[in-house]
């Protein structure tokens, strides 16, 4: 009953949560809270129960599926399903929103209004989480879409200056890749034999003929390319995460930029392995291009939220990097990497936003000193800060090495010269990610005070933000010293989907 | 008498009607130069009832007049509105919303 | 204990956590902690040394004859957590006759009836991916044993130090954190049995080298100098990385170092896969090490905290580099040809060390600097040791060095805590009548450093001079004698400085307390009688330490060789000749570099550092973070943001409407080029929407022409 | 002729069932025409309401009809009564009504002539629901014309506003004249085929024709419903209509009347021109990529809501003729190009008349149309804030709201025809779609993100009426968004049979 049920729980229950703050009148905004904290909760509380029940022995087969019909006239189900791919990032969607929402308890960023603000968030997490499960295209398309009204309100209501410019440009990148996209999909409709259905279509993607793969290739390509965001389609990304409020930018850096690299991992490698093939050496050149290129960007910026998000492009590359070798290195450490990379960008993003409440705001040059007039959220940004170079035994480590590993050896039918190239260009990264990183913590943290805020009494971390950071802290720490937690879970997975892109590729 | 004949008619007069519609200025004017417009086509649907041997093209010709008569009815009471208003029948002046 | 070794770094990462959360409210502010929790763990160490000592040794190997029938460690027969197999090590079935690995085999030969002991591995899995089964664990061998003892005997002493020195300070508590948690860095990176496990260690103890150099953030020039120290291992870590991962599927892959180092001397695996492997490792060696390019971190590291220098950058973490070849010798043997007598990097990269560094000691006027060179020196000698193929010579100057170095260190430490400064020249001098029991013990780290027989150094020294000279490295011999003259020339230079002379400085120096010249003199009995322990004759530390894939590889084994020995000892005495002689008795060549133009020039490039710095910070670095950041990031702004916003301003030019859309700042990327460009399309085509009937119905018409028109003509041709 | 006279004249077969919609439809207005002349001018409620009930119980013949599912056709096959008749009349009843609903408030406050605006509407409904059935040339024009005279009075109805006359005059000129062409049209291909009933034409004419006359007679009768949905180069007159028309019009213009003129394209292409389409198709691809181009240009600059609305339309109308573009390599097309098409119909009814009835909604308040005047609406009318933001991502096609499904049909049936033409066309209708996304989300940025211009942040009074309008609307939207599958089912039923 429960298993029959859980996926759509863990998917509409935020809904229904912001279905009812609506009604809740406008004064009474503990009782908004309470609701949307309710609301997360319980859905949290379903993807525990989602974990608890998960048999890890059979990561690679769907479970709690639901597959019900949906749109007959076009062959779409309602068919929803997680897998050990999946499951990492379900889990890591619902425990970001309950944070959210607990940071937010009293942060809610101008024009406040937390009943807009709470039921943008819930229906945030209904598209984020049903991206993950859902198991058709349509499905999936739906609910990849459905995330993007949410997040331009949440930036461009709730955002900084340049909020609207940021909105409408996150917005209209987006859209532009996925009109692309649906074509894609609307082609592997009728290429794979009328269906939407992605198990399916991975049975029967192998079939198509490789032109034709090649050019649908394409469309899933910049669909998901865009989202990730890949260089050269990345400029929404710094202006977007800039202008964000603090708990958008956690969103947007945690959950939503993993959908496109878990579009790329669930529906464009399995169904389109000979296109995945040709496409991927372009694609492993424009993630190490992105890693470097990420990491100049971050280089030469004043802001410390710019700074953290360019980061997002290099630290994607490195996930792009992993999917690129097709291999099940690879593609763990990809998967690895999204979770380690929501997990510390995330956390950084939670900084910047406090830093920038303290001292209103959040050019480097007038920060410094942190670690004296708030030593307990300096140390937390040197933590994550570390966490994001790749330091081993945090997260961050498990996401870029291996993947820097997997290079070494692509999928049989790609050029290892080539790929070998790539590793070399992304080893260099890392030492760039340890200069933009360290420099960033040298501007903020070392050092005193700058004048204008010598004299002013900054809170160390409060309650709320404890209650929010400690769990994304603790698992850094834990999945960085037990990356089993998440290799066990996806590796069945990603082992079966490589063996049949190797099948084509040997 | 051949069919091309009446067909060359109703084109000229279709000719002579849509010049009419794009060069005069007075509404009026327009009016009558739309209803000949729909007396070449007349024309030509009664050429091809005898044609085709067939009553249809002389029954659509009569429902074509019968309508005309409503629509030219229309618009000469869109005509006298915009007389009422304006004081002027002229089109080039009626021009408020564009862009 | 051999079994549970994985208890001794466990223990200062409790004591870390502890600290990090308990200390401030402690009465001592967490040092009984971290003091305690080393203290066991030297204690512990002691008992594994034992234990070791004791254990039999029933393992023969033959050189060359690494032969593996068991491939330890596939995921099939692994089962879940807590395998607490003890692993058959390769080669163990021994008696396979292989081939002779090089000409030294011979000498070799005297060893081969000897067995050693078997390394005792504990392993759990850790994760699973792709088809590999990544266990991690502990490799316990000799170099272990003698690297965890090193490690927690300087570790416990400089906790100790520290107490006094530190006494005071306003992040006392964090500093005893950052040194547990750099204890467990290190001690993890020792037992580790796989490179992951060992490069999980060694970041951790640059992310402590990290924190402690910048201990004193405060200061810009302290948290530059730890920025500067963490890029530049950073930057080695890249060959680290790259290393491991061809070395991982090199030997099909497998983390698992024992298995690395089979494969490596196996044959099997191609020579340019090794090659390229054992370079790339290079690379992290000369980052962790300060080994000539990138030696340039470890004097601004001095910035740190005096016990800091002491314990990371000078007695453990930049020995990590050394550890990492003696580690993986197979590879680095193999890779390189070390048997093979030429030339190779891993010699050459410590020669070139040996003598620029030494070179640099001699202008200091830091004390900590002089020191600082003269690590970095000695980390020459490591490496070259190891690169000709001295491997116990290496790894046993690795631990003599750390006594004595440490000992300097902690000295030079006794000395700015009396006289709070680091400049010889300016704040010290005749220091010896004020504080007898640093004074001696410094000297006699000086004279052990210096290679005077029978102190540790010349034990340790003698045996490098020796592998090169046996091995078929000449060239190499020479860079040993040079610096070892060099060596002690500074030295007497830094203890006359210090201790001789008028004191430079203000106030009254006292000598410091007890918690201060305890660890002094037990550093300086153990610089004393280190080198004992493997004196010729007995060779014990050799037989203690010497591993299966040393033996396997082939290394040679030479007898004491007196000419050697001389010829080393003459020379280190030469130097503290010289020494004396210009200090004491104002000899030579003063004020040199003001008369001789050359010898100016040499000065200037020496007080320059070779200019390396510069091309560092102001060329790579400078570079890097200014022009190629900023024109990358101008690039995103402007080219790629506005390859479409180009296209809509011709757009606009050929409509002619480019004035008025400048200030339609809509979009900047290529999705808003394209709207601006749209816009203007909008604007052009609102044009035709005059608003007069007539015209909309020429526009009918006309379009009823075209159109029409068009299809008939087209359509039925 | 005495042969004729002669004869016994035999009556044709009249199915009084299958023409019960229409008929109560006619009882109604006429109904209406009467009470108005009896009701006091304060009580005018009534005669809307009237007309209200008379267009529901118009639909009950409709749902018998449709339960009954029986095709019946009279006239020798220039009146068919079949499920997409239904459909499509169904469409028309419910738009009609939810205009009616729209009206009711606003043409009462603006002092405007109740009664007899309403049996026009009503009038105009009739001809649309003939439109539905009619499958001969000359049933076709007598429909478009029934549905068309009314509706330029209808866009004249504030008489002394200027504005108002100048929408009128337009769209009447510019609608005889497209009808003029489009009748020219007809005579020629009556002249080519002897006959006016489409299924016999599409027998006369055979597949892919070579006759100018027949090509141009069929470009003719293309242009004239061109000019009905609004296609570019044929939309001159729509912004400028729609801008001056009262809003209530305006919904019901761009609504009802364009798809009117859709279903008689739908007929014509798909049963009386079917084997012609090496001259349709590459008509409506021209046709529909300058549309969606020019319409979502255009808007771009717009800074009047219901202009912009206009513009948007007239896209939308490039959307829907998409299937047009594609529809003609198959029956397997064609059967998708269809579907695509009545569904995007449907699903654009609903979304577009949602907007108007913001829009409507909004100027009750703000006396403006133009889109500053939305200005932080969210703060003092979240409500309809949300709704209207529902309406514009709708058309914008982001899902969850139904626009998504329309747009994917159409999208769909790009992608089935599979030729590199039909495939471009779909790349040019994504590109729009960014395009377009820019100026909804403009007037969404002016509601959410905006200062108050005027700093007057009285809420708005939604009367019940519009209220309802708008509670239809939006619950149609949303709810095709997340199961769209009813609708779909609508659609496929509907297609008509395609030789």
């Amino acid at each position: 009953m429960f298993d029959s049920w859980a996926l759509t729980l863990v998917v509409f229950l935020p809904a229904v949560g912001a279905a009812l703050l609506v009604a809740v009148p406008r004064r009474a905004e503990n009782l908004m809270k309470l609701v949307a904290l309710a609301t997360t909760l319980a859905t949290a509380a379903v993807g525990v129960a989602i974990l608890a029940r998960f048999d890890y022995g059979a990561t690679d087969t769907l479970q709690f599926e639901v597959d019900r019909p949906w749109i007959d006239v076009i062959n779409s189900r309602y068919h929803m399903g997680v897998d050990g791919i999946s499951l990492p990032l379900l889990a890591l969607s619902v425990l970001i929103t309950v944070l959210c929402v607990v940071y937010s308890w009293d942060h809610f960023p101008e024009p406040h209004n937390p009943k807009a603000f709470l039921a943008l968030m819930l229906v945030l997490e209904t598209g984020m989480n049903g991206t993950f499960v859902g198991q058709d295209l349509i499905l999936f398309f739906v609910f990849f879409e459905l995330v993007l009204l949410p997040m331009y309100f949440m930036i461009g209501v709730w955002g900084g200056p340049n909020r609207q410019y940021a909105a409408i440009k996150f917005f209209l990148f987006t859209l532009f890749g996925s009109a692309l996209m649906i074509l894609a999909f609307l082609a592997l409709y009728f290429k794979g034999g009328n269906t939407f259905d992605i198990p399916l279509l991975v049975e029967r993607g192998g079939t198509i003929a490789r032109d034709a793969q090649i050019l649908i290739f394409g469309g899933l390509f910049m669909g998901f390319a865009i989202k990730v965001p890949m260089f050269p389609f990345h400029t929404w990304l710094p202006d977007a995460h800039t202008e964000a409020p603090t708990v958008g930018s956690v969103i947007l850096a945690a959950v939503l930029l993993k959908l496109g690299t878990y579009g790329f991992i669930r529906i464009a490698l399995p169904i389109l392995p000979d296109a995945a093939q040709a496409w991927a050496p372009w694609i492993g050149g424009l993630a190490v291009v992105g890693i470097i290129y990420g990491a100049l960007g971050c280089l030469a910026q004043k802001d410390l939220k710019r700074l953290i998000a360019f980061s997002s492009v290099a630290h994607m590359g490195f996930v792009m990097l992993g999917i690129a070798t097709l291999t099940d290195y690879g593609i763990n450490a990809a998967v690895f990497g999204m979770v380690a990379h929501g997990l510390i960008t995330g956390m950084l993003f939670f900084i910047a936003g406090s830093i920038q409440e303290r001292y209103g705001t959040r050019e480097m040059s007038r920060l410094g000193g942190l670690l004296l007039q708030a030593p307990r959220l300096a140390w937390l940004l040197g933590f994550c800060a570390m966490a994001s170079l790749g330091l081993p035994g945090l997260a961050g480590f498990w996401g870029e090495f291996p993947a820097i590993l997997s290079a070494y050896q692509p999928a049989p039918g790609l050029s290892e010269a080539l790929f070998r190239v790539y590793m070399v260009v992304a080893a260099v990264g890392t030492v760039f990610a340890a200069g933009y990183l360290l420099w960033m913590y040298q501007r903020t943290a070392f050092g005193t005070a700058k004048k204008e805020f010598a004299e002013a009494h900054v809170h160390d971390v409060h309650l709320p933000e404890w209650l929010a950071w400690a769990p994304l802290l603790l698992l850094i720490l834990i999945l960085g010293i037990f990356p089993s937690l998440i290799f066990r879970v996806t590796d069945g997975a990603v082992q079966s989907m490589t063996s049949a892109l190797q099948a084509i590729g040997g | 008498m051949y069919l091309n004949q009446f067909l060359l008619l109703a084109a000229f007069l279709f000719c002579v009607g849509v010049y009419g519609v794009l060069a005069r200025k007075n509404a009026v004017l327009v009016l009558m130069s739309i209803e000949l417009i729909l007396n070449a086509v007349n024309i030509n649907l009664v050429a091809f009832g005898l044609f085709r041997e067939s009553v249809a093209g002389q029954v659509f010709a009569l429902f074509v007049i019968a309508v005309a008569a409503a629509e030219v009815g229309v618009g000469l009471a869109v005509v006298i509105l915009i007389y009422r208003n304006r004081h002027s029948i002229d089109l080039t002046e009626v021009d408020m919303m564009k862009g | 204990m051999l079994e549970n070794a994985w208890v001794i770094p466990a223990l200062p990462v409790l004591s870390f956590v502890l600290i990090l959360f308990f200390g401030k409210r402690l009465p001592k502010h967490g040092h009984e902690i971290g003091v305690a929790a080393v203290a066991l763990a030297f204690v512990l160490a002691c008992v594994c040394a034992v234990q070791w000592v004791q254990r039999p040794a029933n393992l023969e190997v033959k050189p060359g004859s690494e032969e593996h029938a068991a491939a330890p460690g596939s995921p099939a027969q692994a089962n879940a957590v807590a395998a607490l197999e003890e692993k058959a090590p390769p080669g163990s079935e021994g008696g396979h006759e292989g081939e002779g690995k090089g000409e030294k085999e011979g000498e070799a030969g005297e060893h081969e009836a000897e067995p050693i002991r078997k390394p005792v591995v504990k392993e759990v899995t850790w994760f699973d991916n792709g088809q590999t089964r990544v266990k991690a664990g502990t490799h316990v061998d000799g170099l272990a044993v003698t690297m965890m003892f090193v490690v927690t005997l300087i570790s416990l002493l400089v906790h100790v130090f520290s107490t006094s020195y530190m006494h005071g300070d306003r992040r006392y508590t964090h500093y005893f954190a950052a040194l547990s948690l750099f204890t467990a860095g290190m001690l993890v990176m020792v037992t580790a049995n796989n490179t992951l496990q060992l490069l999980v260690g060694w970041e951790l103890m640059g992310l402590c080298s990290f924190m402690l150099i910048g201990h004193w953030w405060e200061e810009r020039n302290n948290s530059n100098a730890a920025l500067k120290a963490f890029f530049t291992t950073r930057t080695g870590d890249v060959g680290l990385l790259i290393g491991i991962a061809i070395l991982f599927f090199a030997a099909g892959q497998t983390f698992d170092i024992a298995d690395i180092n089979a494969a490596a001397l196996g044959g099997e695996v191609s020579h340019g896969l090794v090659l390229a492997g054992a370079a790339a490792l290079l690379c992290g060696v000369i980052g962790k090490s300060a080994q000539f390019p990138l030696h340039t971190w470890l004097p601004d590291a001095m910035a740190g905290p005096t016990p800091v220098s002491a314990l990371i950058h000078a007695a453990t973490m930049v020995v990590a580099g050394v550890y990492l070849v003696a580690r993986l010798y197979g590879v680095f043997w193999s890779g390189f040809d070390i048997g093979g007598g030429g030339i190779n990097p891993v010699a050459l990269v410590g020669g070139i060390t040996v003598l620029i560094a030494a070179a640099l000691a001699f202008v200091q006027t830091d004390i900590k600097k002089v020191l600082a060179y003269s690590t970095v020196s000695q980390l020459g000698y490591m490496v070259m040791a190891l690169g000709v193929g001295a491997w116990t010579a290496g790894v046993f100057h690795l631990v003599t060095h750390a006594f004595f170095k440490g000992l300097l260190f902690l000295g030079a430490g006794s000395v700015s805590h009396a006289v709070h400064s680091f400049d010889m020249k300016k704040d010290m001098g005749g220091l010896r009548e004020h504080m007898p029991i640093t004074f001696k013990t410094f000297v006699i780290g000086s004279l052990a450093l210096a290679g005077v027989p029978p102190l540790a150094g010349f034990w340790s020294k003698d045996e490098i001079l020796l592998g090169a000279s046996s091995n078929g490295y000449p060239v190499f011999l020479v860079i040993g004698l040079l610096g070892a003259a060099l060596t002690a020339a500074y030295m007497t230079r830094c203890v006359y400085l210090t201790f001789f002379g008028e004191y430079r400085g203000h106030g009254q120096p006292h000598e410091s307390p007890p918690a201060i010249t305890v660890p002094l003199v037990v550093l300086a009995a153990l610089s004393v009688v280190a080198g004992f322990v493997n004196v010729p004759g007995g060779e014990w530390f050799a037989k203690w330490t010497e591993n299966e894939t040393v033996l396997s590889a082939g290394v040679a084994h030479h007898s004491f060789s007196p000419f050697v020995a001389l010829f080393g000892s003459a020379l280190g005495l030469l130097g503290i000749a010289a020494g004396y002689a210009y200090y004491w008795r104002n000899l030579g060549p003063h004020r040199l570099t003001q008369r001789s133009g050359a010898a100016g020039t040499g000065y200037r490039i020496l007080e320059n550092k070779y200019g390396l710095d510069r091309l560092y910070t102001d060329w790579v670095v400078g570079g890097i973070k200014g022009p190629i950041a900023r024109g990358a990031y101008w690039f995103n702004q402007r080219v790629i943001d506005g390859v479409v916003n180009g296209v809509g301003i011709i757009a606009r030019g050929l409509a002619r409407f480019v004035y008025d859309t400048v200030d339609q700042k809509v979009v900047d990327g290529v999705v808003n080029g394209a709207g601006i460009g749209a816009e203007d399309g909008g604007r052009v085509l609102r044009l035709m929407q005059t608003g007069r009937v007539q015209q909309y119905a020429l526009f009918l018409f006309g379009a009823v022409v075209v159109l029409g028109g068009t299809l008939v003509l087209f359509t039925t041709g | 002729m005495t042969g004729l006279l002669a004869a016994a004249f035999e009556a044709p077969y009249l199915d009084y069932a299958a023409l019960a919609p229409e008929m109560v439809l006619t009882g109604v207005l006429l109904a209406v025409l009467v009470v108005d002349l009896f009701v006091d001018e304060g009580r005018k409620a009534v005669v809307a309401q009237l007309a209200g009930v008379g267009l529901l119980a118009s639909l009950l013949p409709i749902v018998f009809l449709a339960v009954d599912g029986n095709d019946r056709s009279m006239f020798s096959g220039a009146y068919v009564v079949d499920d997409f008749a239904l459909v499509l009349k169904a469409l028309f009843l419910v738009s009609g009504y939810v205009v009616l609903l729209m009206s009711a408030d606003h043409i009462e406050e603006g002092d405007y002539w109740k009664g007899e605006y309403t049996f026009l509407l009503l009038s105009s409904l009739l001809g649309m629901v003939v439109m539905c059935s009619s499958r001969d040339l000359l049933t076709i024009f007598v429909a478009l014309e029934l549905l068309s005279i009314p509706a330029y009075m209808l866009a004249g109805w504030r008489k002394r506003d200027l504005r108002s006359n100048e929408a009128a005059l337009k769209y009447y000129l510019l609608g005889v004249l497209s009808s003029a062409v489009m009748l020219y049209g007809m005579s020629l291909v009556f002249g080519a085929t002897g006959t006016t009933v489409l299924e016999d034409i599409a027998r006369e004419l055979g597949d892919n024709t070579s006759e100018p006359l027949v090509k141009l007679g069929i470009f003719f009768i293309v242009v004239g419903f061109a000019f009905k949905v609004s296609a570019v180069p044929f939309h001159f007159w729509a912004p400028d209509t729609y801008e001056g028309a009262p809003t209530p019009v305006t919904a019901f213009l761009s609504v009802a009347s364009k798809a009117a003129g859709f279903v008689a394209l739908l007929q014509l292409v798909f049963v009386g021109f079917f084997g012609q389409d090496n001259v349709w198709q590459p008509l409506f691809w021209v046709l529909a990529a300058l549309t969606m181009t020019v319409g979502n240009l255009v808007a771009l600059r717009q800074t009047n809501v219901v202009r912009l609305l206009a513009y948007s339309s007239v896209a939308q109308a490039g959307y829907m003729l998409v299937p047009f573009a594609v529809g003609g390599s198959g029956d397997a097309a064609a059967r998708t190009a269809q579907t695509a098409a009545i569904v995007y119909l449907l699903i654009y009814a609903a979304m577009n008349l949602g907007a108007f009835a913001v829009v409507i909604a909004v100027a009750r308040k703000t006396r403006s149309g133009e889109v500053s005047s939305y200005g932080g609406l969210f703060t003092y009318a979240p409500g309809l804030t949300v709704l209207m933001t529902v309406f514009l991502f709708s058309l914008a096609g982001i899902p969850p709201f139904g626009g998504w499904f329309a747009k994917l049909y159409i999208f769909k049936s790009a992608v089935d025809a599979g030729t590199g033409w039909s495939v471009a066309l779909a790349v040019i209708t994504g590109v729009n779609s960014v395009i377009a996304l820019f100026y909804y989300a403009s007037v969404a940025r002016e509601m959410w993100m905006r200062p108050v211009p005027d700093e007057d942040v009285t809420p708005v009074r939604v009367p019940p009426a519009l209220g309802a309008a708008l509670a239809i609307t939006a619950l149609a939207v949303v709810a095709i968004g997340i199961y769209p599958q009813a609708f779909a089912r609508l659609g496929d039923l509907a297609e008509l049979a395609v030789r």
